[in-house]
């Protein structure tokens, strides 16, 4: 019995990468086997930005790529890094004097994958400098970078640093400008209920009925204290505190917002959370520059979502929000 | 058993295989507790890779590469990296079509130094290391120059250190954020590594040719 | 105990509403008590489009209130059309010479709410023009229009109203090029597992485990037939085929294909099922020249999508893709 | 009881939503069978805005005027232009302060005929018009003068009438689309009207003053 819609289970990666460029042909292609590149290439002089990580999660990572974000994104099985000979490939795709900036998400698998294939890489004398994301806060405040997982927050960034390479800046230009944006981004995420491992069933993270965990991973990894659900008012409350505590951002700070639901919580939850949250940033002095609710990246049919604060710099409100961009789901008019 | 030629190693990948594969849903149930519950999943797609990866070459080296390359290009996951470099660092630590003892107890050596190009895991961290670190470790321990003991050896720490993982609390991997709530279940990894160090006995053991 | 990110049930409505237009703030505002406009009005001498619905199908309908799209949608409560009083206020609000096109989709509640209104309105002077929408084919293949419900396929319809609004064609034209393409339209949706009702905790449509019925409309009404899911792609050739049967799309013909997710179905498995759909279109000599993978209008938590097809006519691509759009989740470059 | 007052009238419709709200639950549960769930919800707050609407008013035309469009504009859904439609109706039947038996009569018939302006449904398609149809027909036909006696007419045939839609196939509302499978449970909306009608035989019969 399944309670999905999919077919052979080993076939889903490659199926829905499929469906996906087939429904945006005009803006991504298959570049090679699990390799989402856009449609027509950006300019061999501009940086290429790269990213790679697990299938699972659609629209993330490769929903992102398009004129103005990623050129490509290289794509695992189920919550799985691709390999890392996978990620060469790609890697040998954009090969340019202008290099190569490739993010890679807070995991150890995605990152023992990025090392390998940056050596591999280099070895080819290919030009790589790595992003790494780590926004989570549910390891604690004051934990070490590589304590900290990446979550949805690298889909800002992308839009970030993309729009910095399509304006033609230098690697190290743009390095700087997502190592600021990610030092000043911090996520925390909340589940409700679980979901289940499209390929083997399993039921990840059982959570009882009326029960939620704030700090738990995108892929059902627990993180923080179990709680029963109040109301939206009370978590949202608790998940902005927090993530304000991290950030300390000061009155008349510019922020970005973000609601990412991560499966079955519906637009209308999160529309209620985002409310909250806006409210006790704008007791604060804070200003919401820019906000978003929908659904970044998702962790299957999971009920919750994550919590994405921002304090922008005025580069990134020009980048993220003035700059266009053309990936399926993040279309941006710019200014 | 003095030496071991591709074919055999071939043959050992083999048991491997059809022995994780009995495991599957119990190591994809060991990592659903403290990670993604996909490790079983995981595990059989790169045994298969290497299977696959095996068939061309004639010699160790060449074999070796071709398993640890082709697992980082057809599968995914932390299991990716870790096979394939467990592999690539085989390739690095042997010349020649066959191995006897004394090479096969480098070449495991240096397989073990290609998982640690990609983790600063170790003893304790409650990973695959906790497998993979005794079982070098008692095999090239041994004494004996008969392959199949050398490799009993290494099943025999391999299963002990899975074992000790229960009482551990994680410091790498998706498990990591469990902190202490990760103590009182086995590393899904660590348990697959120790099967697959089982089959490698298995196969040259008693019961093998 | 509750199990959805929400507070007092009551308050629902209005602080969704409230979330959406902070997050949005650029885009949208409140013009009334569960009435969304645009933050910048359009001019004067445009047709307005209005439309009306009840809330929890977020982001339908208040989402596609923007440049390019909608003027103004008005929200009743959950599931539920708004009364004919409060959608006759909105109507005030855009009282002009151009008229107002009101899109209503064909549900007995919005149908009776809509016509009161505009019998309040004609009778203050302001121009009404109705637009109905009823692309629905459960209810089978020959029944009448007033016999099949108005589903997701309204959405792509404001987009291309609105871009011919915008273009300031008249309201006859308009309504010419909408009526149009709503006749050339037919949607079908499935649902798996089913969803509860946000304020008073009932299960709408209970449906067994590994179950699912094509048919059910977008508030868990029945119409379908039941059978057990066997895969996506069969799925997918089952729904297809109906409305290929429906639209009789001939070979060379250009069309629309959207699978709209309403809930906990993922755009991974949403993707897998456009794969086929679009497959099956291409063996046929159709082509799919504009493709959308989303949650566009959603039923809670309900697992399950709407397929939706329109064949089109040249100015209806031009008007769907070429034209600029900026509301909040329907972006649209342009060309 | 000759006559009835405003005051009448808006005791009445306390009585009304105190008896649907007993119900509310039911009355949703039916409409999770062959629509969406929300009629006990829908009803209870179409009531409440009705009494609120009441309010200010002194005459009968003015009060019935106020309650159709105050539920108009804050409740929603079918039932909004049903009941809104009805009060409106009721408005367009009557003068003064106070109604007599005929003028009582006069009254629910013209918001009959409110309710029809915004639907083709009758007797037959398994509506609410199932109930109130009915319910108007046995008032206008009672020869009684007494206002009790008249309502009580009414609320018997409206019960009467809610109970046949349970053998009925829906023509109107989501439950059109079920076809057959409609058949076998009460419509929602002729529940709640048909206890509405109670309510108003309620508190106008025996027990009241
Ligand atoms: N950084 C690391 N160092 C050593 N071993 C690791 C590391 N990360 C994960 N592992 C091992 O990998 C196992 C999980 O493998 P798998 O489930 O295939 O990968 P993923 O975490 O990508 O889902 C863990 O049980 C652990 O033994
Ligand atoms: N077109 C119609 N004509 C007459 N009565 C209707 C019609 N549509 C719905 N109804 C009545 O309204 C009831 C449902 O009311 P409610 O649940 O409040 O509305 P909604 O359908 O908007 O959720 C039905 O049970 C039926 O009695
Ligand atoms: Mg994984
Ligand atoms: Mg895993
Ligand atoms: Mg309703
Ligand atoms: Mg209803």
């Amino acid at each position: 019995m399944i309670t999905k819609f999919i077919n052979a289970t080993d076939q889903i990666t490659r199926e829905t990468l499929e469906g996906y460029t087939m429904a945006y042909a005009d803006k991504v292609k298959l570049g090679g086997e699990n390799i989402v590149v856009r449609a027509t290439p950006k300019s061999m002089d501009k940086v290429a930005i790269v990213t790679l990580g697990g299938s699972g999660h659609e629209p993330a990572l490769s929903g992102f790529v398009g004129e103005g974000m990623l050129d490509c994104s290289v794509v695992g099985d189920i919550f799985a890094a691709p390999g890392a000979q996978r990620l060469f490939q790609a890697l040998q795709l954009f090969k340019r004097d202008a290099g190569i900036l490739l993010v890679v998400l807070n995991h150890s698998g995605d990152v023992m994958s990025a090392n390998m294939a940056t050596q591999l890489a280099e070895r080819a004398g290919i030009k790589v400098v790595k992003l790494l994301t780590h926004e989570d806060i549910s390891a604690g405040l004051d934990v070490p970078d590589e304590d900290r997982r990446g979550l949805a927050g690298c889909i800002p960034l992308y839009k970030i640093i993309g729009a910095a390479a399509e304006q033609g800046k230098s690697i190290e230009e743009i390095a700087e400008i997502g190592e600021r944006f990610i030092g000043q981004t911090a996520t925390l995420a909340v589940a409700m209920r679980s979901c289940t491992h499209p390929q083997n069933g399993a039921v990840i993270a059982e959570l009882p009925e009326g029960e939620i965990e704030i700090g738990m991973g995108q892929h059902g990894e627990g993180g923080g204290g179990r709680q029963m659900l109040t109301s939206a008012d009370d978590v949202a409350s608790q998940m902005i505190t927090q993530l304000m505590s991290k950030l300390k951002p000061a009155k008349g700070d510019k922020v970005l917002l973000i609601i990412n639901g991560v499966g079955a919580t519906t637009h209308m939850e999160m529309s209620i959370v985002f409310r909250k949250a806006a409210m006790l940033l704008a007791e604060k002095g804070v200003v919401v520059a820019d906000g978003k609710i929908t659904e970044l990246l998702t962790v299957q049919e999971q009920a919750g979502f994550q919590m994405i604060l921002s304090i922008l710099d005025e580069d990134h409100v020009e980048l993220l929000k003035n700059a266009p961009s053309n990936a399926p789901y993040w279309v941006n008019i710019g200014k | 058993m003095n030496t071991i030629s591709t074919d055999q190693f071939r043959a050992m990948l083999q048991t491997a295989l059809t022995l994780v594969r009995e495991k599957e849903s119990y190591l994809s149930q060991l990592d659903a507790v403290t990670g993604d519950g996909d490790h079983g999943t995981a595990i059989v797609a790169a045994l298969n890779a290497a299977i696959t990866a095996s068939e061309a070459a004639t010699d160790l080296k060449a074999m070796f590469n071709d398993i640890g390359f082709g697992i980082m290009l057809t599968t995914s996951g932390s299991t990716s990296t870790l096979l394939g470099g467990f592999f690539l660092g085989m390739a690095e630590g042997i010349e020649g079509a066959e191995a006897d003892a004394g090479q096969l107890k480098t070449m495991f050596k240096s397989g073990l130094a290609g998982v640690s190009k990609n983790t600063k895991a170790a003893v304790g961290d409650k990973t695959m290391m906790d497998a993979l670190m005794p079982a070098v470790t008692a095999m090239t321990g041994t004494e004996s120059e008969d392959i199949a003991e050398i490799l009993a050896a290494g099943a025999a720490a391999a299963r002990k250190g899975a074992e000790a993982t229960i009482a551990m609390k994680a410091n790498f991997g998706r498990a990591r954020n469990y902190g202490e709530r990760s103590i009182g279940t086995m590393d899904a990894g660590a348990s697959s590594w120790a099967t697959i160090f089982e089959a490698f006995a298995r196969h040259t053991g008693p019961s093998a040719k």
